[in-house]
């Protein structure tokens, strides 16, 4: 199986449910170290996706993941909005063919990792998604060969263990920098939710 | 969860709709969530647009009106304005004239907000932005999100829209905004977590005796947690750190704002700004201005935030000019 | 206990210094803790002044300038002030035409400002008074204390301070205070206890899920405790029960004032103005005017209430006049 | 030993005493039905009438409890600073030699309760200060013939137990009426300082 139309959708509806089913939990590790919005940003982002999706007519996956990015960038808001958005667009905009590879995705995803970083100038080790998405990226990419599968396995273990790992850092992008060294012993919600979404990448390219 | 609300994602919906209906000077646009001025677009005048997440009121939304804001952008609570939102804004009041945005360091504030501008030039707008950055609690520095946009907000959108009215181009209507921000600093304790309608619960836990220090307006715990102080000895705090990130000479001239963050009663403000006041007297430094109440919240916060910004001439006459909103009013 | 204070028993004192340093259009008394107009006495004119315990701020010191009262007497928090207190006011603005006093119906003002009204007529001063007791919540029995004085004094002050500055007599000034009392209704919900500095803790408990139903502004239990209810049901059951006390019919064009206790955030107001604006068009009352915001507290307690008052072309002539207050501004 | 300036005296440093001590007490009190300030209203007023007894000549007990109501009235605010205030001045007023016997102090204090009454208009079994008062007064002119000592003893436990009883009525004066039902269960502040400032009147003339 390859990476096509239905694919990206059930991607994104996945990535949704994964979001909405721990909507409290984001907000809560938001609330130790920002506003406490974070879950309730990317659900009601998410919803909307979910929505625009519905009836959608798409000839191939770029341009679901555009569409989701573009609904994501209206809805959501505060930095995590423009930030998903962007990697979403970004992801889309490199999916140009009815369906990808392995190889393909992989490129996209870090065409996706690139546009947040160069919207946000998070640094690996800043303690915010980009602590979860760049070993994805780079787990996705190193495992393509093995195919969709294997490749997404592995980007979503990274990706999980990048989020956990965010936990002793401290933070210098985003408003937990403003905690400084009480930063440290919080997991990033940011990170956390990406790990989510490749988890559901995963999920559906079993 | 204490709130009158019905349903906490409906909340700012629903309370625009009422500052729909309690204002006839004011045009909400609820399919936008904008509030704009009902005279706006005015031809040849600059525009002046501001916005972030809800929860801060009077800000930004009390400041639309003549001499101050054109239109206000509110987000969901404490969360940045999606750019669509901005850029119906920035429609509503482009006269022809160019807008200015006034920006307040956050993250997602100055992503959304950037985005915006950039739609806003695709489609011939030039969009000249002001970036606040005035809580002195939180670093300077370029290897992270630097400081937060807090009271100093308040000043720039005063003098930028006295300057704005007085039909200046963008270009100097932004030049005053960025100056005021440079010449402000501020500094923030609180006493109580406040409540966002979405968590429902405090954003932290905090004992009997005990404050955070150096926080911001979203709910955030501070720079550091101390043992409760008197209020003489927290008006020190917070007057010496601003004046260690913001030196002033004795002779300067300074606007002040003692901020309640929401839950905090008038009169323990005003006991705040007679320490303050005996506290920049002793520096030789005259206070011009002042503003003593709730202007910049954090919900239901018990907190208070303290601004200082140095003025001259010039600022202290855009200061004096006519200003008609519903949170600030004088002069007409 | 968490509050921006040095000592509980100088919170008042400090507070007006406070006052003092901020304000030089006003004078005040630290010897007599009141607030006086920067020019007061104004030969000729009516005297106007209020007073009551401090907490309610901005009542009664916010809305002391022209066109409003002509001085304040706070007393302790949640404490009548004091006679020789209210003698001392009565004294500084008296400019021959009498002095009127605005008392809310609390056993300890009605007795305190009678007192000091005696020691003025001694003094060969004239004092009318104007009892406010608009709270619809408690019953209005003369075997009781009678209805509080809350939300509608805001009212009172203003309309009366407005015809006083046109020059009436103090009779006229007293005899349209008391058409407003008359007019007016209030009633209130509150979703926490407040504290006072002296206590240290809030007032009673509250549980996480209710509200008590019908509270004053001192802090005290309401008339009842309830499940908490929606903010719609709320604004339901305060416009209601006004309306069973003060009928309106269709046509009747009102003042309304959506008021925060001190505790509540800005756009739960706006919220609740909303259902209050809809429920009143839905019975054919026009809402010729309105206030929303933090207008009488209850120091920091989480709480609304609403007042609304029966306005003819009078009042609402005497409610545009311009006022220069620090509470309340418009016109000029 | 019968009631004189000294007595006075000495019965108002007790009841500063014992209003200082018990002010939390009472402030708690009037935090359940009312406004939290009793307590601190009455030891604001009775610190400042010991400072204005402080080396204040008087010819006899009236000058001294005149002077203790007009203090009172300038320093406690409230209901219950020209309520008392009036009251130990109606007191005083009714003293006009350097002495007084039980009689004639058992009159002045009924005088006392008919100012309290004349001002605030409530009658017994409205939960107020007078639930003690009234019972006390009467108490007091009934033990009269027994002497001073004995009547302010019998004064007292009136007192107590009025106030006591305080506990079962419903408001209908002062602020805990505005509680209607909800006012009953709770002992009335008023009543219980009135207890408090009799008891050291018969702790002074023991
Ligand atoms: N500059 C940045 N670069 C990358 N990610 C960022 C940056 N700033 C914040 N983030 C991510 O955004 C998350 C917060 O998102 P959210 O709570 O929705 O927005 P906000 O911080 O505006 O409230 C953080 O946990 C972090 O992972
Ligand atoms: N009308 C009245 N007559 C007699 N006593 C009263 C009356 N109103 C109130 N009181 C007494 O005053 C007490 C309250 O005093 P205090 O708390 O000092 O004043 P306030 O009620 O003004 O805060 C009540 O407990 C009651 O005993
Ligand atoms: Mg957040
Ligand atoms: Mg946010
Ligand atoms: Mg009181
Ligand atoms: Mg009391």
């Amino acid at each position: 199986m390859n990476f096509d139309a239905d694919a990206a959708r059930a991607w994104v509806v996945a990535a949704a449910a994964a979001v909405t089913e721990n909507a409290d939990h984001l907000t809560q590790l938001d609330s130790a170290i920002g506003d406490a919005d974070h879950g309730v940003n990317l659900k009601r982002g998410f919803t909307a996706v979910t929505a625009a999706l519905d009836g959608f007519a798409a000839d191939g996956p770029g341009a679901v993941l555009v569409k989701t990015g573009t609904t994501l960038i209206s809805k959501v808001g505060g930095a995590s909005g423009p930030l998903y958005g962007s990697a979403f667009r970004a992801i889309g905009k490199a999916l140009d063919g009815p369906e990808a590879d392995a190889a393909a995705l992989g490129a996209a995803l870090r065409d996706g990792l690139a546009a947040i970083r160069k919207l946000g100038a998070a640094a690996p080790g800043d303690k915010t998604m980009v602590d979860a998405l760049d070993p994805a990226v780079e787990a996705f990419v190193a495992a393509a060969p093995d195919g969709l599968g294997p490749a997404a396995e592995a980007a979503a273990q990274a990706a999980e263990a990048g989020a956990k790992a965010t936990a002793e850092l401290q933070a210098r992008k985003g408003r937990a920098s403003y905690l400084g060294a009480r930063s440290v012993g919080h997991q990033d919600p940011g990170a956390t939710s990406t790990a989510l979404i490749l988890r559901a990448l995963a999920t559906v390219l079993d | 969860m204490k709130k009158f609300i019905n349903a906490p994602e409906d909340v700012v919906r629903e309370a625009l709709a009422g500052v729909a209906a309690a204002h006839s000077d004011l045009r909400v646009d609820l399919e936008n969530q904008i509030i704009v001025r009902a005279d706006a677009p005015r031809s040849g005048k600059v525009g002046l647009v501001s916005g972030g997440g809800s929860g801060h009121e009077p800000l930004h939304g009390g400041f639309v009106g003549r001499g101050m804001l054109d239109a206000a952008v509110p987000g969901e609570v404490f969360t940045s304005p999606v750019p669509d939102q901005i850029l119906a804004a920035t429609q509503a009041v482009n006269g022809g004239a160019g807008v200015v945005h006034i920006v307040k360091n956050y993250t997602g504030d100055v992503m959304n907000f950037q985005m915006a501008a950039e739609l806003a030039a695709d489609d011939g707008i030039t969009v000249e932005s002001v970036l606040v950055d005035d809580d002195v609690a939180v670093e300077d520095s370029t290897w992270t999100a630097g400081r937060r946009g807090t009271g100093a907000t308040v000043f720039v959108e005063k003098i930028a829209g006295a300057l704005a009215e007085e039909g200046a181009s963008a270009a100097d209507v932004a030049a005053i905004g960025r100056k005021v921000n440079e010449n402000s600093g501020s500094f923030a304790v609180a006493l109580t977590a406040c409540t966002t309608p979405a968590a429902g619960k405090p954003g932290f836990d905090l004992p009997d005796d005990e404050m955070e220090v150096g926080v911001g307006i979203h709910g955030e715990p501070g720079r550091r947690r101390e043992k409760l102080q008197p209020a003489k000895q927290i008006a020190a705090t917070a007057v010496e750190s601003i004046l260690a990130a913001k030196p002033l000479q004795r002779g300067d001239r300074v606007i002040v704002m003692v901020n309640g963050l929401g839950g905090t009663p008038q009169i323990e403000l005003y006991l705040l700004y007679g320490h303050v006041a005996a506290l920049l007297a002793d520096a030789g430094v005259e206070i011009v201005h002042k503003l003593v109440g709730n202007y910049v919240t954090s919900l239901d916060m018990a907190g208070m935030s303290l601004t200082i910004c140095r003025a001259d001439d010039e600022l202290i006459r855009l200061w004096e000019a006519p200003v008609v909103t519903h949170g600030l009013r004088w002069g007409a």
